[in-house]
């Protein structure tokens, strides 16, 4: 076995060598195909070493990422970006999604949504710039009213202060909760005594709400003309997943 | 009429000079390095040109000894992603500190909201508003995209963010993570960094020029964001680019007066790499390695780290036997002596000092003399 | 660089090999170095990697951090690296010898001390973050982390920064070391490559120095190439041995050098100077245990006021100390200050070892020496000089000119009538004279750090390491 | 520019009882020593101590000197370190009192001493300070001092040479306390509401000089000649052979600058045409026998009246075996800094270079070396420097919370060059 090993390095070594080589000339054709053998040659050294084929194993999924999703966003209760979503989830909900498993879903849904339109009780959709087009990397809920689903210009720090708001108000708190709370305290003025230990709830919702009164007339208004303009331009499908430009607005107005 | 009809003609040779191989677009980064060495009439051609360098230097058989980490670009990226989440809440929250910016400012603009092809015109738009209704307009955009001429051709620029409402002056902000530690970072990095945010500022305040506005509503500090000490927690710090600034006018200055470089070179001279239909270089490598060799190179030792070209010039100069070799502080103490055998001849004595030469000739023998009688 | 160096250069380059510009050793090298070639983690500032390191050539100790993004791992490393370490650096501590000083007390001194040896400075400046990384984290709270790595924390410190002292060999970085006592016929920017210098001295230049696929870099920055194709694979594989692998061929390679590295500066014989500047990188290294061992606070994280000012008048006194006594110590170093006629050598061709100056009571010996020299002298009369071949007297240059120097030994005479046999060079004798001198002038006194004045500030808030020191994230 | 220097003086005098620390700016010539002991005899008439500290003993012995000339009857004690020999006219001035402590002075109004001795001294606090040469003074020094005294004023030129040190002090940089700093740079960073005086008026340049070096050395704050085109003539008593070196004089004469222009060729740093050149335009500057008029008088431009400016040391030791007269000062800029002649001979720093190292670009520098005379500069220079500031690459470290200081090397080297070149020859 032993000799095998020692092939098996050799070959990987070259492989990598010769990569690397492939690389640094900048052939992509040539670096893809060795690439390709020796991630071949590195599984079977693997096999060898440990014995066996190394499986790597699936924690049990209980409940569907589409589920922990909208967990997270009922709880938050704001137009949220996966990074935000993944963090409650995992503070509050155990839950085990990572964002980059986030980045398909909003479109699976919206193929789900025109299949069958509203055969699903919710729908993780997008968020509505002011152009009616979906904002990037924001999810929202269906069943939310068009205007928390609008983003105006002070939006995303209405909703960054109510969802602030939403963590803080959680009754139990763990570690990796008292984490999430502290690293969005430290951006809210008067949300912390400036140090590292675990911030006060109520301090921050407090402090949230403070901030919040200064923005709300504006964002309210913003919100409620663009909900408006959504309403009377939109279709079902562009009202939940966004206008992909200004011409399929048109399109959608005329039929 | 003449100057016209020149500028025309500059025009056409930087073209003949390119030949069929595609502009290489100038970015932030490649403007900002227009200042890495201004004497190589070489790099000043080839930038001129729009000759992709790297490609050139690669077909040559000495591709550059430049790469990133995968590790360094994934933390980039990270880092960068932590700055703008949540509407910016961590990229407010050191405004507020650094710059006093107040609560009621947080307005957020996402200028790629537009899609790609608008988003120029979108920039435009929306840096016009602001700098015209003052108070009410917006605090961050973000994804704004600006546009600098360079030697006749338009470079599109993507600046991290643009924040406004501080002092009712326009903010560069620079997002980079290397780290700030104990309120110190690599000098070396800082200083990228700035060269890198001048080109920004400079053509933001080009742009408002352009829109009728007062230039410098655009400040000449740049907002500088880095991971703090050994964690990901952004810390902002104001960099003054005010000498950065200055260097790069006198580079785009230059990159527009190369007609004297232009008129040295033979009529037929041309970089072209003829690429294939699949960008694949079908030029032969000895032809292209002479149409270059034609153009006089001023490698120093530091192009090892700012030219793609470095590794064909530092053999050029191997084969030369050029001092250059040795940096900038040897070649400058030679005096007038380029050739290493030039010098050794004079220090042994082998070589009788041209005129001009005599007092390096002492020099160099009275060390010749001095090392000798030490190693004997 | 002087002249003296780019001839230098421009032989090696000319030859294809390496040219001394040393005669002996201008470092101290330790009877058992501890080698350290360490790595990190590209775009991060301090996240540690792997290291090899020991003091035995033949048996390296391999540590990795196997997931870098892994705080726990990377504490483990730290507190494995700590194992290695803290007992080669404490088990100097045992002999000491007692040091008696004027208007002190005596203290002890250790023997001998630890010499930790890196591949380059940029190994130094990763020791350095290392140290600031850990030193003020906290074995209690919420982030523990083993005892031994707050502790480490400080010794890398202390090795880091003693790194900047000029003189101190307690930690070497390889390249440099290399780099003051050859030429290679490269830039001073390749010289920093440690494959590269290093065939330049041996076999001649190389290219593949340059492949990283044959050199892998010294470290601490690993090569771009190697983290793509290698690196990130075998993280992602999950696999703890295949990243163990994949870092000990990044290693094994520079292990191998830094030992060539280190057997090549012993071939040199130790200069002169090397044992009184060994002698006292042992007592600052003394007084840094003493330090630990009463309990003082870590490092502050930057240097306030009083002590920056006596931190470079110290760094200042050692590196003219450090100039001065290479130049005595090494003819060649010498040759560089003769080359710009701040010194001279020659041949003795007339003396007068009787000559006085004063009448009566005052009446000195002063004898007068002269000296026939092709060095282009460039000294005024009446500048003080010293000599190599008779460290302790001070002369006078009294006229130079056609080749001919007439000096003047005013101190180190003793106070007989006539000269002590030896005392004053014969005619025939070699002798060099310079007016590079080791005076050594007390620096006055620095206020106390609490009686810092207004005009630096006030008294400066007194440094307490808190909990937001210690529970720093690392990310 | 505000206000008249008098009127400057007078806000001074007018800030000292208000501010711990007063700064006063002054550029070449502005007649700072003039401010120093005005300010000194006006404390002193208050019957409060004062020490003063200078950099150098030269310096000391001057302001000595000056104080005495100016005000006779107030009494000063000359702390100096044990090898130090008084000259002659510091020990006829009656006032005066020389010693190593200060218990040897009596109990003088004013106490006048080197930085480097005042660190030596302790148990003692003055009331009142003045520091000359302040931005020269590097902060560690000051560091050592500032607890002698309770307030202060600090005067100085902030175009000239920065301090610096033998070893790399980068470990330091940003810091507010930065011990390679400036006094006034590390004063003023911890007290930010220190007001800071300008004098606005240099009574040492004159009216062909002061624009060129206020644009380009201080771009922000600028000052103007206490003289206007015309008060100040130098006239060559012998007529001239046409060479080359007797029409730079002639240039210089008639406008106040000369550029004498080599052939282009890179040289090692003692080139020995340009050496040669600078010593043949001392010579001929004494045998020609010039004379300057000014509001002064008329005299003649004597050999101590006449310095060479260098950028290194061996060029320094170059030029004087070329064979200047041996009476003409040759130094280097560092050591001509607050110097005053009539006629200054400048090797500029870029001659012959083929690259431009910080060293050579540091504004201070050619600060110093362009901004001694009261009646003409000549520089000698081989051509090419406009060449090789436009090779010039720009890589400079940018360190963090570190002010960006002005003006730049490289455009102030710009700005010189171009007024040079407009005084070929």
């Amino acid at each position: 076995m032993s000799d095998r090993l020692d092939d098996l390095e050799r070959r990987i070594d070259e492989l990598r060598a010769g990569v690397r080589t492939a690389m640094r000339a900048r052939d992509g054709a040539h670096a893809r195909v060795l690439r390709a053998e020796l991630r071949s040659a590195e599984r079977a050294w693997d096999a060898l070493v440990s014995g066996e084929q190394p499986a790597k194993e699936e924690p049990p999924r209980l409940v569907t990422v589409r589920e922990q999703v909208h967990q997270g966003l009922r709880l938050l209760g704001a137009a949220a970006q996966p990074r935000l979503i993944v963090a409650v989830s995992t503070a509050f909900f155990g839950g085990t999604i990572s964002s980059s498993r986030l980045t398909s879903l909003r479109r699976d849904e919206e193929r789900s949504f025109r299949s069958l339109p509203f055969g699903r009780p919710y729908y993780l959709c997008a968020a509505l710039t002011d152009r009616l087009s979906p904002a990037r990397g924001l999810l929202t809920l269906s069943t939310w009213p068009l205007e928390r689903r609008v983003v105006g210009p002070l939006s995303p720090r209405v909703d960054f202060l109510t969802c602030a708001i939403a963590v803080a108000e959680q009754k139990t708190h763990d570690e990796r909760a008292d984490r999430l709370l502290l690293r969005m305290a430290r951006n809210i003025p008067g949300a912390t005594d400036g140090t590292l230990s675990p911030p006060d709830p109520g301090r921050v919702a407090e402090a949230a709400r403070a901030e919040l009164r200064v923005h709300a007339d504006r964002d309210t208004r913003d919100r409620a003309e663009l909900a408006e303009r959504a309403a009377a331009q939109l279709g079902d499908t562009a009202r939940l997943f966004g206008a992909a430009t200004l011409s399929t607005i048109k399109k959608e107005n005329a039929t | 009429m003449s100057g016209l009809k020149r500028e025309g003609d500059h025009a056409h040779r930087l073209e003949a000079l390119r030949g069929t191989t595609p502009q290489q677009p100038h970015d932030a980064r490649a403007i900002a390095a227009l200042a890495a060495n201004p004497g190589c009439a070489r790099r000043a051609l080839m930038d001129g040109a729009g000759v992709d360098k790297d490609a050139a230097a690669r077909h040559l058989g000495f591709p550059a000894p430049f790469g990133q980490s995968p590790f360094a670009i994934t933390r980039g990226n990270v880092f960068e992603a932590l700055v703008k989440a949540d509407g910016c809440a961590e990229l407010l929250r050191m405004l507020r500190e650094l710059l006093g910016l107040t609560v009621a400012e947080v307005a957020y603009h996402d200028v790629e909201n537009v899609g790609a092809h608008l988003r120029h015109a979108h920039t435009r738009t929306l840096i016009d508003r602001a700098a015209r209704d003052g108070h009410d307009a917006g605090t961050l955009y973000d994804h704004p995209l600006l546009s600098l001429e360079i030697a006749g051709h338009t470079a599109y620029l993507e600046p991290d963010v643009v924040a406004f409402q501080l002092g009712g002056r326009f903010h560069i902000v620079e997002i980079k993570s290397f780290a700030v530690i104990d309120g110190q970072a690599d000098p070396s990095a800082v200083a990228a960094a700035a060269r890198q945010a001048a080109v920004y500022v400079l053509a933001l305040r080009t742009l408002l020029e352009e829109l009728g506005h007062d230039p410098l509503k655009v400040s000449h500090d740049v907002v500088l964001v880095c991971p703090e000490n050994f964690a990901n927690r952004p810390v902002a710090s104001l960099v003054d680019v005010r000498r950065q600034l200055a260097v790069l006018r006198r580079q785009l200055t230059r990159m527009t007066s190369l007609d004297r470089l232009l008129e040295e070179l033979p009529e037929d001279l041309t970089f072209d790499l003829r690429p294939d239909e699949d960008g694949r270089p079908t030029r032969p490598v000895a032809e292209l390695g002479d149409a270059l060799r034609r153009t006089t190179a001023r490698y120093a030792p530091d192009c090892l780290s700012t030219c793609d070209m470095c590794f064909f010039c530092r053999d050029e100069a191997r084969q030369e036997g050029a001092s250059d070799l040795l940096g900038r502080q040897v070649r400058d103490e030679l005096g007038g002596v380029a050739s290493v055998t030039e010098a050794l001849g004079l220090a042994d004595g082998t070589r009788d000092p041209a005129e001009g030469q005599e007092e390096i000739a002492r020099l160099l023998r009275n060390a010749e003399r001095l090392r000798g009688e030490c190693l004997a | 660089m002087s002249l003296l160096t780019s001839l230098a250069r421009l032989r090696a380059l000319d030859e294809g090999i390496a040219q001394p510009i040393a005669t002996v050793r201008h470092c101290h090298l330790a009877a058992r170095p501890m080698v350290f070639v360490p790595l990190k983690l590209s775009g991060e500032a301090a996240a540690p990697l792997a290291a090899m390191l020991g003091t035995d050539r033949d048996r390296p100790r391999l540590l990795v951090v196997t997931q870098p993004r892994n705080r726990d791992l990377r504490f483990a490393w730290a507190a494995e690296l700590a194992g290695v370490l803290l007992p080669y650096v404490e088990g100097f501590l045992h002999r000491t010898e007692t040091v008696e000083r004027r208007n002190a007390d005596p203290y002890e001194r250790a023997v001998d001390a630890p010499q930790i040896v890196v591949p380059n400075q940029a190994g130094v400046g990763f020791v350095r973050l290392l140290g600031r990384s850990m030193r003020f984290r906290r074995a209690d709270g919420p982030w523990p982390v083993p005892e031994s790595v707050p502790l480490l924390g400080r010794w890398l410190t202390y090795f880091g920064e003693r790194a900047a002292y000029p003189g101190s060999s307690l930690m070497p970085a390889m390249t440099e070391e290399l780099g003051r006592h050859w030429a290679s016929g490269q830039s001073g920017l390749e010289d920093a490559n440690l494959a590269a210098l290093l065939a330049w001295i041996t076999t001649g230049p190389s290219d593949d120095a340059e492949d990283p696929l044959i050199w892998p870099p010294a470290g601490p920055a690993t090569d771009p190439g190697f983290d793509a194709e290698v690196l990130a694979p075998a993280m992602e594989s999950g696999s703890p041995e295949r990243v163990t692998e994949a870092l000990r061929t990044q290693l094994e390679p520079t292990w191998g050098l830094m030992w060539q590295a280190i057997d090549l500066l012993a071939g040199l014989e130790a200069g002169a100077g090397v044992a009184s500047r060994w002698e006292q990188d042992r007592g600052s290294f003394s007084g840094m245990a003493a330090h630990i061992a009463e309990g003082a606070p870590p490092q502050p994280r930057r240097d306030g006021a009083v002590a920056a000012a006596a931190k470079l008048a110290r760094m200042e006194r050692a590196q003219a100390a450090y100039d001065v006594q290479r130049a005595y110590d090494d003819p060649l170093v010498m040759a560089e200050y003769r080359l710009t006629g701040e010194a001279f050598a020659g041949e003795v061709v007339d003396t007068d070892p009787g000559n006085t100056e004063g009448e009566g009571r005052s009446r000195k010996l002063r004898p007068i020496v002269v000296i026939k020299t092709d060095d282009p002298v460039r000294l005024a009369p009446g500048a003080s000089l010293g000599t190599p071949q008779r460290r302790g007297q001070g002369a006078e240059l009294v006229s130079a000119g056609d080749g001919l120097v007439t000096v003047k030994i005013t101190k180190g005479m003793g106070r007989g009538r006539t000269a002590a046999p030896g005392a004053v060079p014969e005619i025939g004798e070699r002798v060099c004279y310079t007016s590079l001198t080791d005076e050594f002038q007390g620096s006055p006194a620095l206020p106390d750090a609490e009686a810092t004045p207004w005009t630096h500030g006030g008294p400066p808030q007194e440094y307490v390491p808190d909990d937001e020191d210690a529970q720093e994230e690392w990310s | 520019m505000t206000g008249s220097p008098e009127q400057v003086i007078r806000n001074v005098l007018a800030d000292l009882p208000r501010h711990r620390g007063v700064v006063v700016d002054s550029p070449p010539g502005a007649g700072k020593s003039t401010l120093v002991v005005r300010a000194a005899a006006h404390i002193a008439a208050t019957g409060e101590p004062l020490m003063i500290v200078a950099q150098t003993n030269e310096q000391v012995d001057d302001l000595v000197t000056r104080i005495c000339a100016g005000h006779p009857r107030l009494t000063v004690g000359r702390l100096s370190a044990g090898g130090y020999v008084p000259p002659l006219r510091l020990l006829e001035l009656p006032g005066v009192r020389v010693g190593t402590r200060v218990q040897d002075l009596g109990d003088p109004d004013i106490v006048i001493a080197t930085a480097d001795k005042w660190a030596w001294i302790g148990g003692r606090v003055w009331p009142w300070a003045i520091v000359d040469e302040a931005y020269q003074m590097r902060s560690d020094k000051l560091l050592r001092i500032a607890g002698l005294f309770e307030r202060a004023l600090f005067v100085g030129d902030p175009g000239q040479l920065d301090p610096f040190s033998i070893v790399d002090g980068d470990r330091w940089s940003g810091l507010s306390w930065d011990p390679l700093q400036s006094a006034v740079s590390v004063l003023l960073r911890h007290n930010p509401d220190l007001p800071v005086h300008r004098l606005p008026v240099s009574w040492r340049l004159p009216a062909s000089a002061a624009p060129v070096v206020s644009r380009a050395f201080y771009p922000f704050t600028g000052f103007r000649s206490g003289t206007s085109e015309g008060d100040r003539r130098l006239e060559l008593a012998t007529g001239g052979m046409g060479t080359p070196h007797d029409r730079a004089l002639e240039e210089a004469a008639r406008s106040g600058w000369a550029l004498l222009e080599l052939p282009n060729r890179h040289t090692v740093r003692t080139d020995g045409e340009a050496v040669q050149a600078v010593a043949l335009l001392a010579g001929r500057l004494l045998q020609r026998g010039a004379v300057a008029s000014s509001e002064q008088g008329e005299r003649p431009v004597t050999a101590d009246r006449v310095a060479v400016g260098a950028a290194h040391r061996d060029q320094v030791a170059a030029i004087r075996a070329a064979g200047v007269p041996p009476e003409i000062t040759v130094d280097t800029a560092n050591r001509l800094q607050g110097r005053e002649y009539d006629v200054t001979i400048v090797l500029h720093p870029l001659s012959g270079r083929r690259d431009a190292t910080a060293f050579h670009l540091e504004s201070g520098r050619l600060c110093v070396l362009a901004s001694r005379h009261r009646h003409a500069c000549v520089v000698v220079a081989r051509a090419g420097i406009a060449d090789l500031l436009d090779a010039h690459p720009s890589a400079e470290p940018v360190q963090l919370g570190v002010p960006v200081k002005f003006p730049d090397g490289w455009e102030a080297n710009q700005s010189v060059l171009d007024h040079l070149s407009r005084h070929r020859v």
